[in-house]
């Protein structure tokens, strides 16, 4: 393999070599993944430093505006501005607080998204570490998120902010529940939950085998990043500015980091479970390709995230729950039954493809209908006032 | 195969190090200067009335109750997922009774209305 | 001493103190959060014993859902007056005695049995212990009676905890 | 490599511990939390049998899970409990909760 088939592999090949020869292999081989570690892991951070800038930018077209300008070319610079202002602001720790899990929870809600970089496979080859649990553990992580929010409203000792962390959770955890069922689909077409697996088996995309599951997946996970039309967790006009209310500086910061890496983390998990993740023309033999490819794919994913946000107005908090409870937690389990009993029955067979896509078609109708009688048995109840004569201009 | 999890174990170390980093800097850049009302609990500039330990609703309860139902229900499901190759289709219909049962215990709340928010 | 050693014994000293920690403090949400870092060892613990599927589970069972779960009930049940109650019983005392003693016993009688400085035989491994699992819970030769019987378990205590918990029409 | 006695005596230290809390707290949340130590105690040790006396089959991890589930069962019912006896008496003190003592 030359160094302009995949530079990254040889780069590593050259480093760990030159390790090998001059260290015992234990420590060369914790070096090497030290090296990984820190590859992952700040590669996760400097992309959200391009993200938020992009998201800026994107959002203010939506708005019909220009966004940042002043700093720097097309206001490339603007994200290193607002760092630095971060950074100078006071840290204002309130009296009251519980210290040691006010400081800690901003760290676990950016440790939280972060670690789902570990098993996100970039490309052939390139890997944090394949876990052979890879989809479940990305569901585990999460939970550390939820941990956070909770830390953060509680040790803030202010009534917004633990109301917004209540808010939070219980929206965090209700969404959990059809992801993680969908979650199961993937897995179960791939038979497996390593990540590298998942890809590899793509051949024909997930998301033409289970296109409402995909749905559901991204639904849920705009839920899950709590943004519009779920950002009920910080609904400003009701409880100021949900779990985060006390904090300044670098600290707000942080959340809002996290926040933002999230939703690209989204979009990344998104291609990689339903859209072939790095797969492509050519991503074999050249990797750069594959990464190239992957990030194509989350953007995609990314910008319906931002499309989804700037055009839905926000839902109230009982439309949110009844929308998980009612709606897409019953869908997800008719879908992983759906899925289950057709990739059992059509094992090995040419029409595998297309019993999945009708299955996937004939509960998309089912349910419209259940929606349609449902939504005509509530409008009856619904109260409505006699018409009555619009006043004219004299 | 805990080589594979050596990677985790460092990488929970290195992401706890990393957003460390950026507080600890403000920390030296940043002005301190307390005051007593800066210090206070945040309520829209009115000093606070009661206790933050306001009661809460039972229903944030109910949410988590189910949540914990079904985490359990996808902790079983996952291994059978996994080993589907390998399953005769009876035992894919063992799966299929399971989610079924618990789809019950969704439609038992649903039906008593514990799903409700108000 | 291995690294393999080192790693138990520091996550071991961890599980420990914060059960420790967990057991006295008389604040319950910071025992709660003491016990998300037990939890999170024990979960430590399994990747050690060759579990990696179990130590996912537990931190999405454990931490994700039972300890939210619990810091809501602690939050749902708290008024001003627990904060400054005591939080031990009149007769810790006891209860530490008879619970030291356990443990002692414990370690007494396992330090009997020859068995017990056995080493961990070798894993192989290209075997899919997952796959094996998820075989052996849905297979009649295996686990399918209890797999079964845990999801009714789960239904009686979802319906079970759903009539407790609900406010009945009387309370308001 | 790590013998099997350094994991027995950690799940007995932690049981321990667990029975500690379950006898000596007052508030009935921090029973329970007490009972959730001593459930993984006993998880640590069937996941430590399983892997140096009987790797071959899968049984210790299947009663591990089994364990995880009776774990959930126990907190869902036992909080529900909790907070059912607290909007009726005001209170979780354990002691106080005596009405069928005699």
């Amino acid at each position: 393999m030359s160094f302009f088939q995949d530079p990254v592999s040889a780069i590593s090949a050259l480093i760990s070599n030159f390790l090998y020869t001059l260290l015992p292999q234990a420590w060369a081989h914790l070096i090497m993944t030290l090296l990984g570690v820190v590859v992952v892991a700040s590669f996760g951070l400097i992309i959200v430093i391009f993200l938020i800038w992009v998201e800026r930018k994107i959002a203010a077209r939506f708005q019909d505006r220009v966004g940042p300008n002043r700093a720097g070319p097309y206001g490339l610079l603007q994200t290193f501005a607002d760092m630095v202002k971060l950074l100078t602001k006071e840290d204002v720790i309130p009296e009251k607080a519980d210290r040691l899990a006010f400081n800690i929870a901003p760290i676990l809600s950016v440790v939280a998204v972060l670690l789902i970089w570990a098993v996100i496979p970039f490309a052939p080859g390139w890997i944090g570490t394949d876990l052979n649990v890879g989809v479940l553990y990305i569901a585990a992580v999460g939970s550390f998120g939820i941990l956070s929010i909770l830390m953060a409203g509680w040790s803030s000792n202010n009534k917004y902010a633990l109301l917004g962390a209540f808010r939070a959770v219980a929206q965090l955890i209700s969404y959990e529940v059809p992801m993680l069922i969908t979650l199961m689909v993937p897995v179960l077409l791939a038979r497996g939950m390593g990540m590298m697996d998942m890809v590899r088996d793509q051949a024909v995309w997930f998301i033409v085998l289970a296109p409402v599951s995909a749905i559901i997946f991204l639904v849920s996970s705009i839920a899950e990043i709590g943004r519009t039309p779920f950002d009920l967790l910080e609904a400003e006009s009701e409880i100021v500015a949900g779990y985060h209310t006390e904090y300044t500086g670098m600290k707000f910061g942080l959340f809002f980091a996290a926040e933002f890496l999230h939703a690209f983390t989204i979009g990344v998990l998104f291609a990689i479970l339903f859209l072939g993740g790095w797969r492509g023309p050519g991503a074999e033999e050249f990797p750069l390709l594959g990464v190239i490819y992957l990030m194509l794919k989350a953007s995609v994913g990314y910008f319906i995230v931002m499309w989804v946000r700037s055009t839905l107005p926000r839902i109230r908090i009982d439309q949110m729950l009844a929308l998980n409870w009612k709606f897409l937690t019953p869908l997800s389990l008719a879908l992983l039954i759906l899925t289950a009993i057709v990739e059992k029955t059509f094992e090995g067979n040419a029409w595998r493809v297309p019993a999945l896509l009708i299955g996937n078609v004939i509960v998309l109708i089912v349910s419209y209908y259940i929606m349609r009688a449902a939504s005509r048995r509530t409008s009856k109840e619904r109260v409505t006032f006699k018409k009555r004569p619009v006043a004219k201009p004299a | 195969m805990q080589n594979t999890w050596l990677f985790i174990g460092i990488f929970i170390a290195i992401a706890g190090v990393f957003p460390l980093l950026p507080i600890v800097i403000a920390r030296f850049l940043a002005p301190h200067k307390p005051n007593p009302i800066k210090l206070e609990t945040y309520e829209c500039g009115m000093e606070t009335v009661g206790d933050t330990w306001v009661q809460f609703k039972v229903q944030y309860y109910i949410y988590a109750l189910v949540f914990l139902v079904f985490d359990i229900e996808i902790a079983f499901l996952f291994p059978w997922a996994v080993a589907f190759d390998a399953l005769p289709f009876f035992a894919v219909l063992e799966g299929v009774i399971f989610i079924l049962i618990l789809a019950g215990g969704l439609l038992y709340a649903w039906k008593k209305g514990a799903l409700e928010w108000s | 001493m291995t690294a393999q050693q080192g790693v138990f014994l520091f996550i071991s000293f961890v599980i420990l103190f914060s059960a420790y920690t967990m057991v006295t403090r008389s604040n319950l949400v910071h025992a709660a959060l003491f016990l998300v870092v037990t939890l999170f060892g024990v979960a430590v613990i399994f990747v050690l014993l060759d579990a990696g599927f179990l130590a996912v589970v537990q931190v999405l069972v454990y931490i994700g859902a039972i300890a939210i779960l619990m810091i809501f009930a602690v939050m749902l049940t708290q008024d001003n007056a627990a904060k400054q109650q005591e939080s031990m019983n009149l007769n810790y005392g006891w209860a530490l005695l008879l619970s030291a003693l356990f443990a002692f016993a414990l370690i007494v009688m396992l330090g009997q049995w020859p068995d017990i400085g056995g080493l961990a035989p070798a894993l192989d491994p290209r075997r899919d212990t997952i796959a094996e699992l998820g075989s052996a819970l849905v297979s009649p030769d295996g686990y399918v009676i209890p797999f079964e019987v845990a999801s009714v378990l789960l239904l009686a205590a979802l319906i079970g905890a759903l009539v407790v918990a609900r406010p009945q029409k009387k309370d308001k | 490599m790590i013998p099997l006695s350094w994991y027995l005596y950690l799940s007995a230290g932690l049981f321990g511990l667990g029975l500690y809390g379950v006898l000596a707290r007052k508030n009935a949340i921090a029973i329970l939390m007490g009972v959730e130590l001593m459930l993984n105690a006993v998880n640590i040790n069937i996941v430590a049998f399983w892997r140096y006396l009987t790797p071959e089959n899968m049984s210790g991890q299947a009663f591990a899970v089994m364990v995880f589930a009776v774990a959930a069962a126990e907190v869902a019912v036992g909080l529900a409990l909790v907070i059912s006896i607290y909007r009726r008496r005001k209170t979780v003190d354990a002691n106080e909760i005596n009405l069928m003592k005699w």
